[in-house]
């Protein structure tokens, strides 16, 4: 699968910097859309998600994509985020059994996958759990 | 305002046809449909109803292909609503006849899934997710569905065991069709057994992708008794969007609704997972959390379904449609049902829209 | 019958947007839009026009996306038919309002062609070949255009500076328009001196690939009344296809025979090549062999067609018939001609298959 | 671009045999198809077309697909077949200047492309000039 860097480039307020939308109605959008997608307004300003959420649900993947065969299985979670959007999402530093509903749970950057053909390294977001005594 | 008929039908075995491109495949079908209808038809619309041809065969302009391969000039339109692109297509062509203009609407499910591996295969449906984040950090709709499963355990306290009774059901339905797939019955401890996809759903809860095609000729009244005498009505279709939702398929709801108090004798479902079958069920008024449990008594997917009939992509919701005008006619060459009313419900991979058609003899 | 109105349009200036990916610019031309009617719209359909998503952002059901996007419920459609996607969603969209069933139906049309080097391009754009040898075999579709060229040649004994005008004429109305990709005029010499790409055919004869958006809302009269002053008529639509074929277009007449005698004040069609447009000229009665010498004549493409105001995939058609449409109106804002009847010819790249759209003031 | 094997296996009799179909209104197709372009008939039988033909136009084409910069410039001709049917082909084994309209041609297999990913090699046919004193 070709990557183009634009392609990329292009998404690097939501793959790196959980930029989302708040809508005047207190609707919150993740990833931000001008338009309301619960009212239909346009009055959506840009707003930086803080990243802390907690888990709601998560699964072990075992199927991958090409490209992603570096993080196999792949650990996903039902993510509520502080600001309120419920998300799926890549967890990341998890070892099995480790995760449970209810943990707190945090942003960080890393490798998503790397492209074959021209060596360009995709990060992103994915979410670790906040252990005892991190905070 | 013209009734609409659906005037002939036809499917090939859903298979894996290394010897077969995409146009033959759509041909034969088509071929076989010609074969059933009195005289020779010249749609004023031809529909191509498929989701990866871009993907999969590098292909686009697919409706115009076929019109030229065929020989007739038409109204060329391809329809690409996820695998809901069958409903779409139909619905689509139901009210291009209700206008009175178009008379008759040949459309043709084609699809090739067949010929990949399953990573690339999940790179392909991946095409699904959103293109900002879902896609590009790297997710499978599977993960979506696993957790989809989770909370509904944690919620109505079942256990895997819960949703294996769909499988079963369904390969011992699609053992019985000729078109199927995946043409043998399979027990609860294979099921639960089989591989583990994406922790709890396993690879008999996914979908079966393989290549398929189905056609089915769209006319209005006048036109449509003259081509044949078994022909079944399209009552009604409705449709809906909404996005992905833990515990509920609101696009579903929403077509159901549009359809009006609808009581069918047998449908057709899009279980692309095992979840979804008890999700949409659930949404038609089956009781929450146990709709599983009495599958004897629901008239659902004769065809085998997703499971065992298979899943090719855009075409699916046109072997549905298929499937079930030929029950209403009493020719469906396997499980049968018997009745006069039949819905169908086509919805893409997640449930994020979803299409109702409601036929009758 | 309902008549069928265009309420809205609204179009983004075609360009590479390496910061927007298709949705972005799918939604930035509906924003534009709402900014232009009387009242918060919720449309009973929304059709996506695209062509090449798969290839191009690894995407696929556009419409339903596009709908949850705008929080919206609708019935979801993405059409795709090559290059004349755009002309295919229109003249669906006019039969689905001809029904009577549904009011309204938005329709927008984006495409990304702006990321990719011209080989990739080339290959993207090579899914209008056939699967079994054209595509196989590594042809371009500027081959089958050369060849085209050379035999017009031939058989009117005219040279290349005969196909040069057109995009001199194109490169001087589009450098008027706000939403033309390439805003500048060209001299003949720079035409003539531009790159080779396939003997005889230059760079300056092939469609100017980039990402672009534009959106449209059709109504049946009475919605359309409350929503806008400003709206034209749909008339009528036709549809033809025909194979590729040397010395002619077959389904640009076909399309033109079903709207009857046409005399149309002005048009916008799809001159892929500088090829094309002189075919389609003369498949609509313009002396053969001399379309090109009367230019100043021939009231077509004040946008600056595909040579300038640039050529997005599946988006194209939208563009020609907001483009339509405002000229009708008098809003166009770039190089105006007047007139109460416009007529937009929606193409695929090789003319395989044609839409014919007839607006009125 | 990714090929995947049965893509180009099963366009075999296509791409190195040159079957085409006949059908009983005396049109010829190429590619085979099982229905008639021309009349919608669906008696149409498979033959093997002779591979010879005449050039009737030509172009050199100096832009190309990933996977095809081995054969630059590539010519590309309009041909008709001694069975009737007009296609445009790949022309191989040609220099500049050499060609001519109503010059004969013959089908021969060439190397088509390789995909760089997985070591594919696909072959296909192109046609070439009949010189003086071939036959
Ligand atoms: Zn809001
Ligand atoms: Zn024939």
């Amino acid at each position: 699968m070709n990557v183009f860097p634009p392609q990329v480039w292009r998404e690097k307020e939501t793959l790196y910097r959980l930029i989302g939308g708040k809508c005047n109605c207190g609707n919150v959008i993740f990833p931000y859309s001008p338009v309301c997608n619960k009212c239909g307004s346009t009055s959506v300003s840009k707003i930086k998600l803080s990243g802390k959420g907690i888990l709601l649900q998560y699964t072990v993947t075992y199927q991958h994509r090409p490209g992603f065969e570096k993080t196999q299985p792949t650990y996903v979670g039902l993510i509520k985020l502080q600001e309120g959007p419920e998300i799926i999402a890549p967890l990341t530093d998890v070892d099995e059994g480790e995760l449970k509903e209810g943990d707190k749970v945090e942003a960080v950057i890393r490798r998503i996958k790397s492209d074959s053909n021209n060596g360009l390294i995709v990060y992103g977001t994915k979410f670790r759990l906040i252990k005892d005594g991190d905070k | 305002m013209p009734n609409v008929l659906i005037s002939a039908t036809s499917m090939i075995k859903i298979d894996r046809y290394y010897e077969y491109d995409l146009m033959d495949l759509a041909t034969q079908a088509v071929v076989k449909l010609l074969e059933k209808t009195n005289e020779n038809i010249k749609p004023d619309v031809v529909i191509f109803s498929n989701t990866y041809a871009e993907k999969t065969v590098s292909q686009v302009s697919l409706a115009s292909k076929l019109c030229n391969n065929l020989g007739i000039s038409a109204m060329p339109i391809r329809i690409e609503n996820g695998d809901a692109s069958g409903g779409a297509a139909v619905s689509t062509a139901y009210y291009l006849l209700k206008s009175g203009e178009i008379k008759s609407a040949l459309i043709v499910g084609a699809e090739k899934m067949g010929d990949f591996p399953a990573s690339y295969l999940n790179e392909i449906v991946s095409e699904n997710l959103n293109e900002k984040y879902q896609e590009k950090v790297g997710l499978t709709t599977q993960s979506f569905s696993a957790i989809q499963m989770k909370e509904y355990m944690k919620k109505y306290g079942v256990t895997y065991d819960y949703f294996a009774q769909w499988p079963v059901y369904m390969h011992k339905y699609g053992s019985e069709n000729p078109y199927a797939y995946l043409k043998f019955p399979v027990d609860l401890k294979t099921v639960k057994e089989s591989q583990l996809v994406s922790d709890p759903l396993r690879i008999f809860d996914t979908a079966a992708r393989a290549d398929g095609a189905s056609a089915i000729l769209m006319t209005n009244e006048e036109l449509g008794k003259k081509i044949s005498e078994n022909y079944v009505k399209v009552k009604a279709v409705g449709f809906s969007t909404s996005e992905f939702r833990i515990g509920e398929i609101p696009s579903v709801h929403g077509a159901l609704k549009t359809l009006g108090d609808v009581k069918a004798d047998l449908m057709e479902i899009h279980d692309s997972f095992s979840i979804n079958a008890a999700l949409i069920l659930e949404e038609m008024g089956y009781p929450r959390g146990k709709s599983l449990d009495n599958l004897n008594e629901i008239p659902v997917n004769p065809s085998g379904g997703l499971k065992s009939r298979g899943y090719p992509g855009g075409a699916t919701g046109i072997y549905q449609v298929s499937e079930i005008t030929q029950q209403l006619l009493g020719v469906f060459p396997g499980h049968r049902i018997s009745g006069n009313k039949g819905l169908v419900i086509s919805t893409d991979e997640l449930g994020t829209s979803a299409y109702t058609i409601l036929l009758e003899r």
